[in-house]
């Protein structure tokens, strides 16, 4: 368990009218500059837990056990990046709108920070100059207007909700360069939802194993992928289909 | 009645074409429709089962009065010559020909009522999409809450409602028990418009139905979407969220749902001016009913469609172009 | 390898039975089943019902206000207005459900052709449609009512004529949506002709929302043949019909004003029961 | 020409957009062929033009030494059977799952009336499916399930083609891993000839023999299993594969490929 914990879940139970424990006692903690995975299948609870983290369930789930205990404010990535952009709204616009209520900042200065902050994720000039609508834009480059949306939050802790499943495995691989690589340098802690092991190996430094809203099993990532205790999580694990290492071959 | 705005699918516009050859396209359909309204106005008068000149003048007109309507309607030619008539009448003098009883161009006799309707129309056009936008915003934004609940039986109560039946009961309410407004009749200038609120009231009524329970879907289509998540993550105020993002993303299907619904509109007050007793061009279509002046009467069934298609056309050019997701890829 | 047997493989669905429980668990349904099974059964049984019979004239009791006698109190010529009442739902009811039969097996087969095959054949139908729908309604069924002659054959020669129209937009709008679903794919990969693919597949899909529009579009003929009757040219008197009962009542209005308001109440009525109705088919489908 | 499929110079456009550009492919009979490729490469436009759902622009397909003509007679119809992604939508929900084996089998006229029933059982058996399922509608199932009736269907009218488009993409991990110890059974079972369609290296990996690799409506590699995934021959193929997170050394026991 981290020392200062800036994120502390216990017990939190999610029902909503047809399951009462969509959600069932989920409690873990997290420290300043951690990455925590929540690992598991469809129909696990992660990403309710998610939600109910950021303050915002969906309609008709309410949060009816537990508490959450968090120092700093929280932002989310979503796993569909460009439903997650308003369309018809120009994608330097929205992130600006962002920037001016949540830092106060004009309506030029937020701007200008927009562009700052979107050059920082790695956006081509070309798409910041004109005012680029969603659609126009790949997915990749929505998800990383997405990340910019929530980093204009000064989040302490960055809620992401399987961010790259919806892109193609290069996008993925830039994709998570680019969130690890802003993590060491903002230092927010986070909390990150995938069904991929893989990938959550490559992001967690500890993962939590959820199964039908409960989890099964809770340690740091090595210990827990080398030797799994819980009979779903070897089970999660064999269900990896193996890819060989590379010998070599053309380089990039 | 046969209102299918709930047809209108709220996926999203269908992906057009981004360059202009989908303008060109959909001006080019909108053509072609005018020219199947003209001829279908052009038959419209060859429906009448049997002679039309005798079920104009009656069943004891001389032979020599049918002889003389049959010219004066132009049927003794033969389909071909009538047709060639009836275009060069519409692009010379821009009718469908001059009314039988006061033998005055139907062009005139239109454009003389028409100031009347389309006042009424536009004031109508206007209270029914703020009323339903207003009723889908409480609805949609109070999910499962009472207004919802509320706004959610108001269509099924009101779609049964006949629009003269409603125009009587308003009549009765407010225009004989409690004297605020006029009944029946058209007055000048400012109170013109003063007595057509009453019956704008009713022909807004009629859309109520259609309006309120699509905009209430495409509402809360937009408001579950995940970019309203966002919006609420960054903690936007909601004020914000509602007035930027969530009536500016309705606002688009809102304006195709209007055009949809435009036919019926203009139906609606071509039965409240009968109500109202107002002279505009339904109470026209009603006089040349009962005088079985049949060139005005294809003549009003022309106008009408012509403008219904322009606006439709209008409408569906300006979503096209505020719509960013049509442009693709640049 | 242990066999997988289906997740809930309790007891055995029987289709009938499954459906007569849901429409019970269903209150927007079953409020409107029970409302037009009300209004049927008052105007079958209206002649055992009530005493009077709704064309015979009482001079000495005209304008009456409701009473015991006379439930909705009696018009101008002395009739017993709630007997008047329901014989005309007998009239406004079977023209409303006769006239919507061909428009609604039209519309269906043109949108669902439209839908599926596409290209030349949906601009054909679409082109037919959107010139119809560019005549306001209630423009075409007054000029086509008052061209074919008063009466019932007007209201039904207009609605052949544009009845199928919302019919033919929705089934196409659907039969799009599914010409994309790949079970749709497996069944063209199988060699199904197109026809079969239409009638088999997509037609069990598309009929439910169709029945769901037939019912708003019915509350609509319902009201375009009431206000046919209130402009004269709908059907002629003696029958009786709501819409001339509310033209009669309105040179009453201010002394009388039951003898149009009533009318306009029961088509009212029926407008509920049949949205009601629509609404429930709506959400029973939807869950299946 | 030895069986199997035989895809020559295949092209079709969409309103400017060249899909799928001159492709060249060969698919030896029961073998499976890995196509991967990432989103907008043109493998699901291969798989539906194969499949005849999708009439090319220019190229020919045959199935041994016989073309495929454009209107594809019914026997041509009933060699080439398909899967699809979105299990929700892979079969008609209004129909039972009687109707939808039977279907199939009286319109090839693989069975009559008389055996209908037992070959519908044996179909099920062979998906791991009980057969109390006959009478019972898709909605009832899980994904995973519903995308094992979906295979016995394909599979009802013997097809000597089976085309997989990303068949367990939308199913969880430990259903996928089922399923597609399925697909493997009935490759030994039934000498299957498969086009496999999938993003996902892992399940290439593990089902298919050879692997082609897609991008941009080219195909720009064709390689055994074992060479490409040990060494490929193109940049392209290289960063795919590198590309791939992978599960830290010695994590536990993983049991070898199904």
């Amino acid at each position: 368990m981290s020392m200062n914990p800036i994120l502390e879940v216990e017990a939190l139970t999610l029902s909503s009218r047809a399951n009462p424990k969509l959600v069932h006692n989920v409690s873990f903690s997290i420290g300043k500059g951690e990455t925590l995975g929540l690992v598991g299948e469809s129909g696990s609870g992660k990403s309710l837990t998610l939600r109910a983290i950021l303050g915002l369930l969906p309609q008709g789930i309410e949060q009816t056990g537990g508490q959450i205990k968090s120092s700093v404010s929280s932002a989310m990535v979503f796993q569909d990046p460009r439903g997650s952009l308003d369309p018809l709204c120009p994608v330097v616009k929205q992130l600006a709108e962002v920037i001016s209520y949540r830092q106060g900042l004009s309506r030029r200065a937020s701007r200008q920070a927009a562009l700052e902050l979107l050059e920082v994720l790695g956006l081509p000039l070309s798409l910041r100059q004109k005012d680029r609508y969603p659609s126009q834009l790949s997915g990749g480059q929505c998800q990383r207007v997405v990340i910019a949306l929530a980093l204009a939050c000064k989040p302490g802790i960055l809620l992401c909700d399987e961010p790259t499943t919806a892109l193609d495995v290069t996008v993925q691989e830039q994709i998570i360069e680019t969130i690890s690589a802003l993590q060491q340098e903002l230092g927010f802690a986070m909390v990150f939802v995938t069904h991929n092991l893989a990938v959550a190996s490559a992001m967690c430094s500890r993962l939590c194993v959820m199964r039908q809203g409960q989890i099964v099993e809770q340690g740091d990532t090595l210990s827990l992928l080398q030797a799994p205790q819980d009979a779903y999580t070897q089970m999660l694990i064999n269900s990896v289909l193996p890819v060989p290492v590379l010998e070599g071959g053309e380089q990039r | 009645m046969m209102n299918e705005g709930q047809v209108l699918n709220a996926s999203g516009p269908k992906k057009r074409g981004s360059s202009y050859r989908w303008l060109f396209i959909t001006a080019a359909r909108s053509f072609i429709v005018i020219v199947c309204v003209m001829i279908a106005v052009f038959f419209l008068i060859r429906i009448v089962p049997g002679d039309p000149a005798k079920m104009i003048l009656g069943e004891y007109a001389t032979p020599e009065a049918l002889e003389s309507m049959h010219h004066a309607l132009g049927l003794d030619l033969s389909l071909g010559e009538q047709f060639l008539r009836f275009l060069s009448n519409l692009f010379t003098q821009g009718d469908t020909g001059n009314s039988i009883v006061s033998g005055n161009s139907t062009r005139v006799l239109i454009a003389e009522r028409a100031p009347v309707t389309l006042l009424l129309i536009a004031m109508s056009s206007v209270l029914a999409i703020v009323i339903a936008l207003l009723l889908a915003t409480l609805a949609s934004t109070n999910k499962n809450k009472w207004p919802d609940h509320l706004i959610r039986i108001f269509p099924t109560v009101t779609m049964g409602m006949p629009v003269f039946w409603v125009g009587l009961l308003l009549i009765l309410l407010f225009g004989v028990r409690l004297r605020w407004f006029p009944v029946g009749g058209a007055g000048e200038g400012w109170g013109m418009a003063y007595s057509l609120i009453l019956p704008s009231i009713t022909v807004a009524f009629s859309q109520m139905p259609t309006l309120v329970r699509s905009l209430r879907a495409q509402m809360l289509d937009v408001l579950e979407s995940d970019f309203i998540v966002t919006l609420k993550a960054a903690q936007i105020p909601s004020r914000v969220i509602l007035f930027k993002h969530v009536l500016r993303n309705a606002a688009l299907p809102t304006l195709m749902l209007f055009g949809v619904n435009l036919s019926y509109l203009i139906g609606g007050t071509l039965v409240v001016e009968q109500v109202f007793g107002i002279k505009g061009i339904g109470s026209l279509l009603f006089s040349s009913i009962s005088n079985r002046d049949f060139p005005v009467i294809q003549g009003i069934a022309l106008y009408c469609a012509v403008a219904v298609v322009i606006i439709s056309l209008l409408v569906e050019i300006v979503s096209w172009w505020l719509d960013p997701r049509t442009k693709g890829k640049s | 390898m242990k066999t997988i047997s289906a997740h809930n493989l309790t007891g055995p669905s029987r289709k009938s039975q499954g459906t007569l429980r849901r429409i019970l668990k269903n209150p927007t349904l079953l409020g409107g089943i029970i409302m037009l099974a009300i209004l049927v059964l008052l105007a079958i049984l209206i002649p055992v019902i009530s005493p009077y019979d709704p064309s015979a004239q009482d001079l000495r009791a005209f304008l009456q206000p409701p009473s015991a006698e006379h439930w909705l109190g009696t018009d101008q010529l002395g009739r017993d207005l709630f007997t008047r009442l329901i014989y005309a739902a007998r009239t406004d009811l079977t023209i409303m459900v006769l006239a919507e039969i061909i428009p609604f097996c039209t519309g269906v087969f043109l949108g669902m052709l439209a839908g599926y095959y596409g290209k030349w054949i949906d601009n054909i139908i679409s082109l037919v449609t959107d010139t119809f729908v560019a005549f306001p309604f209630y423009l075409i069924v007054i000029i086509v009512a008052f061209a074919s002659g008063a009466g019932q054959r007007g209201i039904f020669i207009t609605f052949m004529l544009v009845g199928w129209i919302v019919f033919a937009r929705v089934t196409r709008g659907v039969t799009v949506s599914l010409r994309q679903q790949e079970w749709v794919a497996s069944a063209q990969t199988l060699g199904l002709s197109g026809i079969r693919i239409m009638f088999r597949h997509i037609l069990p899909n598309v009929l439910p929302q169709a029945v769901v529009v037939l019912m708003t579009d019915m509350v609509g003929l319902l009201v375009a043949i009431v206000t046919l009757g209130y402009l004269g040219i709908g059907i002629a008197p003696p029958t009786p019909d709501w819409g001339t009962m509310i033209s009669d009542g309105q040179s009453f209005i201010t002394t009388a004003w039951w003898l149009s308001a009533m009318p306009g109440l029961a088509v009212v009525y029926t407008g509920i029961a049949l949205s009601l109705v629509g609404d429930g088919l709506a959400d029973l489908w939807r869950r299946r | 020409m030895s069986q199997g499929l035989h895809i020559q110079d295949l092209t079709v456009r969409y309103d400017g957009v060249t899909a799928l550009d001159r492709i060249q492919l060969n698919i030896e009979e029961h073998t499976t062929l890995g196509l991967v490729g990432e989103s907008g490469s043109g493998k699901s436009t291969l798989a539906r033009v194969v499949a005849g759902l999708i009439v090319p622009d220019e190229g020919i397909i045959s199935l041994g030494e016989e073309p495929l003509t454009k209107k594809r007679s019914r026997a041509q119809r009933k060699k080439i059977q398909m899967i699809f992604q979105n299990p929700d939508a892979s079969l008609n929900p209004r129909l039972s799952i009687r109707q939808l084996l039977s279907e199939a089998l009286l319109f090839h006229g693989i069975v009559r009336r008389s055996g209908l029933e037992q070959r519908c059982l044996e179909l099920l058996a062979r998906v791991q499916i009980d057969g109390s399922a006959l009478d019972r509608y898709p909605h009832e199932f899980s994904g995973g399930q519903r995308q094992r009736i979906a295979i016995a269907r394909a599979l009802s009218v013997e097809p000597e083609l089976l085309i997989a488009d990303e068949p367990t993409s939308a199913l969880d991990v430990s259903v996928q891993l089922s399923v597609l110890e399925l697909f493997a059974s009935l490759k030994q079972e039934l000498n299957l000839t498969m086009l496999f369609i999938s993003h996902d290296m892992g399940v290439i990996h593990a089902i298919s023999d050879t692997v082609a690799v897609m991008r941009h409506g080219q195909l720009v590699e064709i390689n055994s299993k074992e060479r490409f995934f040990a060494r490929p021959d193109t940049a392209y193929g290289y960063q795919l594969l590198s590309a791939v997170p992978k599960m830290p050394a010695g994590t536990y026991s993983r049991r070898d490929t199904p």
